[in-house]
């Protein structure tokens, strides 16, 4: 594929958006997905093609300029694309999964109001995240960055009459702001110390001073991982994703699990030549990846709203993302971000299908014994939570213990290294427990549903019927409600395809321990080279294969202590541990999130609130800005008391005046004209 | 021979007494006939001073002074038309609503 | 002569030459009034003036008589200096605009041309602005009588002619458009080539502009049947109610007089002017003095044509009613016009 | 010759203009006003500007003024009155007229050499008349101004017709 038509990848799904956005209103819905879906399985086409051209010239980086953007003096920013193997991985996640989302979708709000709206958002954020990936400066990147915030706002708000969805839209776009700035500040240093926001031009002039170590390139990586940790909803800007579950499902599973908050991952190991050169700033991008996991997985732990479960999950899996960034196991944290985008957006697409199998029905303690109404769901729901929980030979599997072998075997600071890697094993077993949870709360058990009110509660979000074809619940209402049922295939499509990628996904990087051959490391060298073979790949000789297979023991032994953790509380003995631990202060603790919305609401909302009514609107409103204006208006009132005579209403007096102004200009030219001869 | 400077006097001279006669009377017809009266006077420095200059700009100049004319007239005596009907005078002394 | 100098010379035939013309025109007015009424009384199936002198032909002098002799009445609340001079104004555009006409080949005495008393660069633009000018007459004497018979034919009179002086205007860019100047003669000398077929209103293609240029130059004349300004039936006389004697006389003079301006200028600009309907086909035959005398034989034969069909109409067509005559002018014959220049311009364009 | 035509039109047009100020009647200040145009028309032939005179009778003689006097008779225009501000006018305005005019002609004769002298029918003027220069800058290097002020004419030609146009 030439690089002259990188821009079409981008710009389909923006054409779609303008498509929908404009026209959708007047379309049929066939129509509306229709657009939605060829423009988005054209890139997809483009990205296979991409790919397929990159690997059989060899070629390591594709590039394009089309034109220059700013240019001032001394600095200069192009709209430039650039194309190497981390960008076709990203690619490919984001147009492949986005694509199934796109088909699941389809399916799944097919009976909701906006569904043009919803479409062309979706496009819209397609477009964005494209952009994002594809960027080739830092600029372009941002632009991208700001985009997929506003589409995230706008699908997080798409029930936007519903208080809870705008404020939580509100919330995660103020709290990604916060981030932003991180993003804006580095991006200043940037061009302050390199004169560029070029990519290549940045990361050739890193490379061209070994003697820059920390210093400025800190204060960069440091300001670039606050803005990560926004966009990535790591500690301490986290509290937005589990909010944004206000959003549709298969929003959720595409840009909250799959593919935007992974933006702040691909940031990271997009710049990692800076990150490289500050082992400060790695040691703090691994503890926060590292506190964030185990964080946002105990307060998995004990939620009830199914999606919220997920969305703890999503944070704790960016966490451990982090935590491979941190040390600097590049591909490693590529390597789960890709997998993760599979078992995360299946599992949030399966739990789509029981929510539209319960009629909007979201907290598990209502669910219950749905293995056998929706056993497609089911199937493909275990085969994510496996995933996930990281039990072999599924893909979470390998990613997971590639990160966790890398943070064990971490050479800069091996004490931090086996720290890191206790946490991670930890959370490792709570992820398994709280999965399994989950599995057992659903799909096993009694039936704690009433059948027959269902969707009453929920009427606003689901309140159509489906088609009586895909209605496999036996109609016992005798008002016309419909049952449990299973959804329609092309929703259950997305979920098998996504189902087998997460079986077979992390067979691509098999280490070698396990007597694979890691081709997705190897893949990605060429991208982090400098970091993999100058440290790594030395120290991966250096570590035995047999202590990799024992700590790949470990996590898994680790994971099924917490499936059998959960199935003796769930499955076999359920509520026993509510009834322990009910009441107990940690537990109180954890349910209510470690108290950090509240503690937020208290240190930083109410004192902007108080001081903005106090200072703001109080003095400088009322005094400076009323005050300025009461006073320029008396001082007008003063002159114009005096100059008003002057207005006399007689047309003849303002010509007068007219004739009189004339005069006085004719005789000033006459007089410096006579004075110059 | 005549020396440009004729022309521009005498144009002078006939803006001169276009103000006057902008001042002085009191019809606002007469008032309108006197910004015509100044309009043909600066049209005359024009002419002058392309023949002067030997340019033809002048010239065009002054043919959109005239196609402007013919618009302000138009539109000017529908206004006086309209201030006519409502007034039913017309002398500016008169026509004062903008007084206080 | 040789005591004269150049600039004397000039000024001498030039006053010459004003003077026989003026002579010939008023002579001619007064004769059309005759054929007018003859004509119009064969049409009618009666004889007309036939008592004065052998075929009445001495009546327009028995009329002439008659004004200078009556009583010139002064009404008392007329406007004096305008009710004075309103006539004048009429008169005077109606003749002078015959200055710029050349009703002959050209034909110099002393490097003076003596078949056109000024051969201007703009004449056409001249005879529209003198024309144009023409409506104060009619304008101040209906205003000036203080009478309210002629102050509405007065309004209407000068509405009316301003109206249709757009269309007679814009008529004669077609015109304009093909000889490439403003000057009378180049207008002529542009369809002189092939006589009758290289006239603009059958070489040109001028056949639209024609006929928008009669209708506006009956309207601008104030005769039939756009006489409105003078309806008898409704306004007594029209703007010159007031008006008697030699005053009355200097209008009525003023109609006729507009009457051959409009017809010449139709003769230069549509027929050919003073160019033989037959070209240069019997060019070489005959003395010298047939040459000179011939073309202006065939421009007078002309204009006659043009005076026949006046009356011609007057006798035939009714009057039209005003708000029927002004949608004529705007919303007919001005777009009319318009299409005209357009297609002109654009088949001009097409050719080179 | 030429200067006579000069000073005989100069004349008029000063005369014409004092008349428009001196005359009560607007109709009588509206032929005076058209005097001093026919004989500015006059004065632009002699500095060769023979399509602009014709334009100036045309349009100014023939369309403009016509439009005022039509407007006079129809409003029934009388003599105008006299009122305390127009006396304040006379004591005032004449005296700083005069002196601007002083002025500007002290200026003008003192520049008189560098003004330079006209030539009886122009310098610009080729062997027809100077409208085919006229109108080939007007229809090339000024097409633009040209269609705009068309367009200012259309717009007000409406508001005219809105203005004067009775209520229903």
């Amino acid at each position: 594929m030439n690089p002259n038509y990188l821009w079409l990848i981008p710009v389909l799904p923006f054409a779609g958006f303008l498509i929908n956005g404009t026209l959708g209103r007047k379309l049929a819905r066939p129509a509306v997905a229709g657009i939605a879906l060829l423009f988005t399985a054209i890139p997809a086409l483009l990205v296979a093609w991409l790919w397929s051209t990159m690997l059989s010239t060899g070629a390591l980086t594709m590039s394009v300029t089309s034109r220059s953007w700013i240019t001032v003096p001394g600095f200069h920013v192009n709209f430039a694309f650039a194309v190497d193997h981390l960008t076709l991985i990203m690619l490919a996640v984001v147009t492949g999964v986005g694509f199934l989302i796109h088909i699941y979708s389809a399916g799944y709000m097919a009976h909701e109001e906006g569904y043009w709206r919803f479409f062309a958002y979706l496009n819209l954020f397609m477009f964005f995240m494209l952009v994002l990936v594809l960027a080739a400066n830092f600029l372009l990147l941002f632009v991208g960055w700001e985009g997929v915030g506003l589409a995230s706002y706008l699908l997080i708000g798409f029930y936007f009459t519903k208080d809870s969805a705008a404020n939580a839209g509100k919330k995660a776009f103020v709290v990604n702001r916060i981030g932003d700035f991180g993003f804006l500040l580095a991006m200043f240093l940037i061009i302050a110390h390199f004169g560029s926001l070029s990519f290549g031009d940045v990361f050739a002039a890193v490379n061209a001073h070994p003697a820059w170590q920390g210093g400025f390139l800190t204060a960069i990586a440091l300001l670039l991982l606050v803005g990560a940790a926004g966009k990535s909803a790591q500690l301490p800007l986290y509290v937005w994703l589990p909010d944004a579950m206000e959003g549709p499902t298969p929003v959720s599973a595409l840009i909250h699990a799959a593919t935007m908050v992974t933006a702040g991952v691909y940031m990271v190991c997009r710049t990692h030549v800076i990150f490289d050169r500050s082992p400060l700033a790695l040691s703090v991008v691994a503890i926060i990846g590292a506190a964030t996991a185990i964080f946002a997985a105990t307060i998995g732990m004990v939620q009830h709203d199914i999606k919220r479960v997920l969305a703890y999950s999503t944070v704790s899996q960016l966490g451990y993302m982090f935590l491979g960034c941190g040390v600097a196991a590049y591909s490693a944290a590529v390597f789960h971000l890709m997998t993760h985008a599979f078992f995360k957006a299946l599992l949030f697409l399966a739990a789509g299908s029981v929510i539209h199998a319960l009629s909007g029905e979201q907290d598990m303690r209502l669910m219950g014994g749905l293995k056998k109404r929706i056993p497609v769901t089911y199937w493909t729901m275990t085969a994510g939570v496996i995933a996930i929980a990281g039990i072999p030979p599924l893909a979470g599997f390998f990613s997971k213990d590639e990160i966790l072998y890398r943070t064990f075997a971490f050479e800069a600071n091996p004490m931090l290294g086996k720290l890191l890697w206790a946490v991670g094993l930890l959370t490792a077993g709570l992820t398994s427990f709280y999965m399994f949870r989950l599995w057992y709360k659903t799909f096993a058990g009694e039936e704690r549903f009433d059948e027959a009110h269902l969707g009453q509660a929920h009427a606003v979000v689901h309140a159509d019927e489906h088609p009586a074809g895909h209605d496999e619940g036996q109609d016992t209402s005798h008002q016309g409600h419909h049952g449990v049922h299973e959804s329609p295939w092309i929703m259950l499509a997305p979920l098998c395809i996504l189902a087998l990628l997460s079986i077979i996904g992390g067979w691509i990087g098999i280490p070698q321990a396990l007597g694979g051959s890691n081709h997705f490391e190897h893949f990605l060298d060429p991208v982090f080279a400098a970091t993999t073979h100058a440290e790594n790949a030395v120290n991966a000789d250096q570590v035995s294969h047999s202590m990799e297979l024992v700590l790949a023991a470990v996590s898994v032994l680790v994971a099924l202590i917490g499936w059998f953790v959960a199935r003796i509380f769930y499955l076999k003995k359920p509520g026993t541990l509510g009834a322990r631990f009910g009441n107990s202060a940690l537990y109180k603790l954890v349910a209510n999130k470690y108290w950090v919305d509240e503690a937020y609401d208290a240190t930083i909302v109410q004192p902007t609130v108080i001081g903005s009514r106090i200072l703001l609107w109080g003095f400088v409103e009322n005094v400076l800005v009323n005050g300025s204006g009461f006073v320029s208006a008396a001082i007008t009132r003063l002159f114009a008391s005096v100059t008003r005579k002057m207005q006399s209403g007689n047309i003849r007096s303002y010509a007068g005046w007219l004739a009189v102004g004339a005069a006085i200009i004719l005789i000033a030219m006459t007089a410096s004209a006579l004075h110059i001869h | 021979m005549v020396p440009i400077a004729y022309y521009l006097i005498l144009a002078a001279v006939l803006f001169s007494i276009g103000i006057g006669s902008f001042l002085i009377k009191r019809n606002i017809i007469t008032i309108f006939m006197s910004i015509e009266l100044m309009l043909n006077a600066v049209n005359l420095t024009f002419v002058a001073f392309a023949h002067q200059w030997k340019l033809i700009h002048g010239q065009i100049f002054v043919f959109f002074v005239m196609v402007v004319a013919a618009a302000e007239a138009a539109v000017g005596l529908a206004i006086i038309i309209a201030i006519f009907r409502t007034r039913q005078t017309l002398n500016v002394d008169n026509i004062n609503l903008m007084k206080n | 002569m040789p005591q004269l100098s150049d600039f004397h010379l000039f000024l001498v035939i030039t006053l010459l030459k004003i003077v026989v013309v003026l002579v010939i025109t008023l002579t001619a007015v007064a004769y059309t009034v005759l054929l007018e009424r003859k004509v119009i009384g064969r049409i009618q199936n009666r004889w007309g003036p036939s008592r004065v002198g052998p075929f009445g032909l001495l009546q327009p002098l028995a009329d002439g008589i008659k004004l200078f002799l009556k009583e010139d009445l002064m009404p008392l609340a007329v406007e004096r200096p305008l009710f004075v001079i309103s006539p004048m104004i009429a008169l005077a555009c109606a003749l002078v605009s015959i200055a710029v006409v050349p009703f002959g080949a050209v034909h110099t005495v002393h490097g003076v041309d003596i078949f056109q008393i000024a051969d201007i660069n703009i004449g056409l633009l001249v005879i529209l602005g003198i024309t144009s000018i023409g409506v104060y007459g009619i304008a101040l004497s209906g205003w000036s009588s203080n009478n309210k018979y002629s102050l509405l034919g007065s309004l209407r009179a000068s509405a009316q002619v301003i109206s249709y002086e757009l269309a007679l205007g814009l008529s004669l860019v077609g015109v304009v458009l093909r000889a490439g100047s403003l000057r009378l003669r180049d207008i002529v000398d542009s369809q002189s080539a092939h006589g009758l077929l290289s006239w603009n209103i059958i070489g040109g293609l001028q056949i639209v502009g024609f006929f928008i240029y009669l209708m506006a130059a009956y309207a601008e004349t104030n005769r039939a049947p756009f006489d409105l300004p003078e309806a008898e039936s409704e306004l007594v006389a029209g703007y010159h109610t007031e008006y008697s004697s030699m005053k009355f006389a200097m209008f009525f003079m003023a109609e006729y007089a507009n009457m051959i301006t409009v017809s010449c200028v139709a003769t230069l600009l549509f027929f050919g002017g003073a160019t033989s309907p037959f070209g240069h086909m019997f060019d070489a035959t005959g003395p010298a003095w047939l040459s000179m005398v011939m073309p202006v034989f065939w421009f007078v034969f002309k204009v006659f044509c043009f005076l026949f069909l006046y009356i011609w109409v007057r006798s035939t067509l009714p009057r039209f009613r005003y708000d029927q005559l002004m949608a004529f002018g705007w919303k007919f014959l001005l777009p009319l016009a318009m299409l005209n220049i357009i297609a002109t311009s654009l088949a001009l364009a097409y050719h080179g | 010759m030429a200067l006579a035509l000069f000073i005989i039109f100069g004349v008029l047009c000063v005369a014409g203009a004092l008349n428009l100020l001196f005359q009560r009647h607007p109709i009588n200040s509206a032929l005076s006003l058209v005097v001093v145009m026919m004989a500015l028309a006059v004065i632009y032939w002699t500095l060769g500007a023979e399509f602009l005179a014709a334009a100036q009778v045309i349009v100014y003689s023939g369309a403009i003024m016509v439009l005022f006097t039509f407007v006079i008779m129809l409003l029934n225009a009388g003599e105008e009155e006299r009122t305390t501000g127009s006396k304040a006018a006379y004591f005032v305005g004449i005296p700083g007229v005069a002196g601007i005019i002083a002025l500007l002609t002290y200026i003008f004769l003192h520049e008189k050499a560098a003004l330079g002298y006209a030539r009886l029918g122009g310098s610009l003027d080729t062997a027809t008349s100077n409208i085919s220069e006229i109108s080939r800058v007007l229809f090339t290097d000024l097409l633009l101004p040209f269609e705009v002020t068309s367009i200012l004419i259309l717009v007000a030609i409406l508001g005219a017709v809105v203005l004067a146009r009775r209520e229903q």
